[in-house]
């Protein structure tokens, strides 16, 4: 019976990392094996933050499952409306008006704008730069309050709908939006010089958590992740839902593949989302915002699958919807990006590293445990 | 270090100096960092500029140990409340718990799930339940303020309830969670 | 004989309120930097307060309650050899009784007892950090040592008392002008010292939460608090007698002790913190070469 | 070019069923002993090197589990889900855990919420999202939700006083507008 080298309990100490613990983004933990300063093992696990939601969708009709979703990924809630609305609107064969397209398009990347906030100032923050986690938290505080006059929450908007939104934007919504938005571009400047040119910084993130580019077809990797190893895929350019073709951009990429690198994606991520913003801000059509939907109780979506896809702030997001035909859905699979990231892909980018690391390749990754565990 | 035998019960008995101490309890609640469920998202906002706990001496710490507060973010899944079980049984009396949401209240949208408790009080004493799904930030600041009232007042006494009444606690802790392997006194 | 007890007790409380109201405001200082409002100044004795009165039913062996001890011990032995007020030869307390070295020796001891208790507890985060503070303070310990050698022997004395009385001639007199390098180096060395980023890897709460008191709780916290808020002014008494002329009265000691430590809250809430061996590195390098270049100077 | 991809199926598997097909999507059925083969031919000849997502639904009326392989193209953007039937008893699907490292966790997900094994996986049966499960598995259509949970964790009974008005007054005592008075004394 040989022993393991890895977890050799005469070589290695054996640690927990989490769930109580503050570096673990969310509620979920890590179980290593060191050898010295290095990780020679490392297990995830995830449930803790289980709702059997899965479960759960298929007790209720197909609209009473939106305030279900919304819940699944706490920072950015929107995306996964959408995608259960684009997979119902996709099987019951629903129209949505054109006005309605342009405004969830708008509460997306609000949405990942607001995301993407509080990953950036977060990966400066897990390395001991509290200024920088306040600040993007503060920032991102004032997306949720152009976010609560629109949808009435802060966090769970519950504002997408199948056949568009729950209601039109308030009256000069638009110029707050732009106040807002200047009011971040205006301090987006010292965020880098806090952050992307802190020397320290840089220290910590070069060279650290290296995702190899080869890594991302074997895992599936998608995302900031992605995108920081040389990876141009972007659901928004490749299968352009809502009005994405409609928008000028250019997908983010960096080749560093490290976590500088990423921290770097992220932040040009705020600029492309602000840049998007305004774009939609200046063409929204005049129009309905909804379309009518039949009697929602005794609503029967057409029998059929599908397998929707949106891009959110950490990557493409899944659902695979299975309708019978009847008041229910018969089965909705969430594929949310952290799924692979933080299972498969941590444990594998664990080995090796540093115990000083491991909290900052984690939160590199942005992992949200909920969308794992559902 | 487990201990064997079960914890003294407190008695009533007075302190010296109980009101200049309650006082300090109150104006110094250390929150175990531990997001439990989905309402840890709103205790962020809560340590930056726009609410700032830290003006009423609420701070987060990273180690049950030294902490005064549990906030059960939300639903609790079996899993995790084996985890909290042990968490709150590590804290130093006086200890309080504070619950978020309607889901530790009576299950809120989780009722009918398999994997989420409903009545978090049957598990745990709880001090102060906010309601709420989520909960503002200014409803929990809101809750800390009734905590703070309770604990001048002397009538934070979940802790001691729960000491007083383990086997209780415990015989419903050991009803959910199946596999039970946790030391029965760990404090 | 009586006046000196008294002085003594009247030092050590002055520190300590003065250590905790420091901290206080350090805490209001990093909340502005945040956009904050921050906690009350006097937070600190709150928390303090309600940390002795909390009920500790934990324990891990006689180390682990020594660690405490060992550190307020050492805390205001390092705080009885430093000389106050300059010129009120009471409050120089036992300042007569060692030189420079011992007052080095001392301030290791508090650190040494408090990672002996650590270990006791058994946590293994705990076990980490010390590995890792004993590593950076065997780093910050040499360039510390090496600018205090460059400076005694400039000035041909390794007594304290000598050290401040060479000081007293004016602002240019201040051993931060006379010997700018080694000053250089010393004030680096201070932020590890004061467990401030980019050099706080010891009490890392991301990484190993939260270090060497993982264990500890109320009681012992609370001691630990007020261990740390009197060193914390004992090391800056030292500072202040060695780099910047001693203080001729207290209020000129109140100044120049809170300037000295908003140094380190700002430099602390604008840097992320290093990894261990990042920073060894850099202590070995930095200030160890700015201090050997005046020690080299002074020698020449 | 979905339209090659479908050609290339149909040439080697002539009892393929088309589900739906669109610009970059396809989702075809095979039967249950050439869905291996259609997946590895997807990976190796058409450029699907990417696992997405492994999902399984539980048709009880059928007496079939319906397993899906959800691949991605990378390079092409397009996305090929494939579709099997399994019979519900003792379900047992080939592993793809050797091919796909992220296969793993998915299959692990699956293996504990319907109970059909992988076998090559080597981690399966090791707890992911549950712990110390001994029920039928969970999402399965058999398994009722609502029942298990008011079986084991229970319901929060209903508060005595209806009225709020009245529940608030006793609790706070700040209820004391007139109007409620008066409403009170006319009854």
């Amino acid at each position: 019976m040989g022993v393991n080298p890895a977890t050799d309990p005469k070589k290695t100490t054996h640690l927990f990392f989490g769930p109580q613990h503050p570096g673990v983004t969310g509620n979920m933990s890590i179980e290593m094996w060191f050898d010295g300063d290095q990780v020679t093992k490392a297990i995830t696990h995830v449930g803790y933050l289980h709702r059997g939601f899965e479960k759960l969708m298929e007790k209720r009709l197909w609209i009473q499952n939106f305030p279900l979703v919304c819940r699944i990924c706490v920072p950015e809630p929107d995306i996964n409306e959408e995608c259960y609305a684009l997979a119902i609107e996709e099987l019951a064969g629903i129209e949505v008006p054109e006005r309605a397209k342009w405004i969830r398009t708008l509460v997306l990347e609000m949405g990942r704008l607001a995301m993407n906030l509080m990953a950036f100032g977060g990966q400066a923050g897990t390395v001991g730069l509290g200024t920088g986690a306040m600040w993007g938290i503060t920032f991102r505080d004032f997306v949720l309050d152009l976010f609560e006059e629109l949808t009435g929450a802060r966090v769970y908007h519950i504002y997408i709908q199948p056949g568009g939104v729950r209601r039109d934007l308030p009256r000069g919504f638009r110029k707050r939006v732009h106040l807002v938005l200047n009011k971040i571009e205006k301090r987006l400047p010292e965020f880098d010089r806090l952050i992307l040119n802190n020397a320290v910084f840089k220290l910590r993130t070069k060279g650290i958590g290296v995702v190899k580019p080869e890594w991302i077809e074997e895992y599936g990797l998608v995302g900031p992740v992605a995108r920081g190893s040389g990876s141009v895929r972007d659901v928004r350019k490749d299968a352009p839902y809502e009005i994405y073709d409609k928008l000028d951009f250019d997908v983010v990429t960096e080749t560093g593949s490290d976590i500088y690198t990423r921290a770097i994606v992220r932040r040009r991520d705020i600029d492309l989302s602000i840049s998007l913003i305004r774009q939609i801000l200046g063409g929204i059509p005049a129009g309905p915002v909804a379309t009518k939907l039949p009697n929602l109780t005794e609503w029967r979506v057409p029998a059929g699958e599908y397998y929707s896809r949106v891009e959110s702030s950490r990557g493409e997001y899944g659902y695979y919807v299975v309708s019978d035909g009847s008041l229910k859905p018969r089965r909705v699979h969430v594929r949310g990006p952290s799924y692979v990231h933080a299972v498969p892909l941590l444990e594998r980018m664990l080995i090796g590293a540093n115990i000083a690391d491991v909290s900052n390749i984690m939160v590199s990754l942005t992992t949200c445990p909920p969308e794992i565990e559902r | 270090m487990y201990c064997n035998h079960p914890p003294e019960k407190p008695g009533d008995k007075k302190e010296v100096l109980q009101k200049i101490t309650n006082m300090a309890r109150a104006n110094s609640l250390w929150v175990t960092g531990y997001g439990t469920g989905c309402g840890a998202i709103e205790l962020r906002p809560l340590g930056t500029s726009r609410f700032d706990m830290e003006r009423f001496g609420i701070a987060m710490r990273p180690t049950p140990r030294q902490a005064d507060v549990l906030i059960i973010s939300g639903y609790l899944s079996t899993k995790t409340l084996k985890r909290v079980i042990r968490v709150y049984e590590q804290i130093q009396d006086p200890k309080y718990i504070m619950a978020l949401g309607s889901c530790t209240i009576n299950g809120g949208m989780y009722f009918d799930s398999y994997n989420t408790l409903n009545v978090l009080d049957k598990y745990l004493p709880v001090d102060v339940y906010v309601m709420g799904c989520m909960p503002r930030p200014e409803s929990i600041i809101d809750g800390f303020s009734l905590l703070m009232k309770k604990i001048k007042e002397g009538r934070a006494t979940g802790w001691k309830h729960y000491k007083e009444n383990l086997d209780y606690y415990r015989e419903n802790q050991k009803q959910i969670i199946k596999n039970w392997d946790l030391p029965d006194y760990n404090w | 004989m009586l006046s000196n007890i008294m002085s003594i007790l009247l030092t050590v409380f002055t520190a300590l309120v003065w250590g905790l109201l420091l901290g206080g405001i350090s805490r209001t200082v990093t909340a502005k930097i945040h956009g904050r409002m921050g906690p009350r100044v006097t937070q600190n004795f709150i928390d303090v307060w309600k940390l002795f009165r909390k009920t500790s039913s934990i324990h891990h062996g006689g180390m682990f309650w020594l660690a405490p001890m060992f550190r307020i011990t050492g805390a205001i032995a390092v705080l009885l050899m430093v000389p106050v007020v300059v010129g009120q030869n009471i409050t120089y307390n036992m300042s007569f009784a060692g030189d420079v070295f011992l007052l080095l020796y001392i301030m290791f001891f508090g650190c040494l007892g408090m990672a002996l208790g650590a270990g006791n507890s058994g946590h293994p985060y705990a076990v980490i950090a010390v590995s890792r503070g004993l590593a950076q303070m065997s780093s910050y310990e040499l360039s510390f040592s090496v600018a205090v050698v460059a400076i005694a022997v400039g000035l041909h004395t390794f007594r304290i008392e000598g050290i401040v009385a060479a000081q007293q001639a004016g602002i240019s007199s201040w051993n931060i002008f006379r010997f700018p390098f080694a000053s250089a180096g010393a004030l680096i060395a201070f932020l590890p010292m004061q467990m401030a980023y980019p050099f706080g890897i010891v009490l890392a709460p991301q990484e190993i939460p939260i270090g060497p008191p993982t264990e500890y709780s109320s009681r012992f916290l609370s001691l630990m608090f007020s261990g740390r808020a009197l060193f914390s002014v004992a090391k800056l008494l030292f500072f202040v007698n060695l780099l910047f002329g001693g203080a001729s009265s207290w209020l000129s000691l109140l100044l120049k002790t809170f300037l000295l430590y908003m140094y380190t809250v700002v430099v602390s809430s604008v840097f992320p913190r290093f990894r261990t061996e990042q920073s060894i590195k850099f202590l070995w390098l930095v200030p160890t070469t700015l201090a050997l270049v005046d020690l080299v100077r002074v020698m020449l | 070019m979905i339209d090659k991809v479908k050609k290339e199926l149909e040439i080697r598997f002539p009892l393929l069923k088309l589900v739906r097909e669109q610009h970059n999507y396809l989702h075809v059925k095979v039967g249950a002993t050439s869905a291996m083969d259609a997946v590895l031919t997807a990976k190796t000849s058409l450029g699907f090197t990417t696992l997405q997502l492994i999902s399984a639904v539980d048709w009880m009326e059928n007496n079939a589990f319906q397993v899906t392989w959800i691949l991605e193209n990378y390079s092409e953007q397009e996305v090929l889900l494939i579709s099997a039937y399994f019979p519900r008893k003792n379900c047992v699907v080939p592993s793809l855990s050797q091919i796909w490292p992220a296969a793993s966790a998915f299959e692990r997900e699956i293996y504990e919420m319907f109970g059909i094994s992988f076998p090559g996986n080597p981690r399966e049966g090791e707890d992911f999202l549950l712990e110390g499960w001994k029920d039928i598995p969970p999402m399965r259509r058999d398994f009722e939700t609502e029942e298990y949970a008011m079986r084991t964790f229970g319901e929060r009974q209903p508060r005595e006083h209806i009225d709020p008005r009245q529940y608030i007054g006793d609790v706070v005592g700040e209820w004391n507008t007139p109007m409620g008075r008066n409403r009170e004394e006319e009854k």
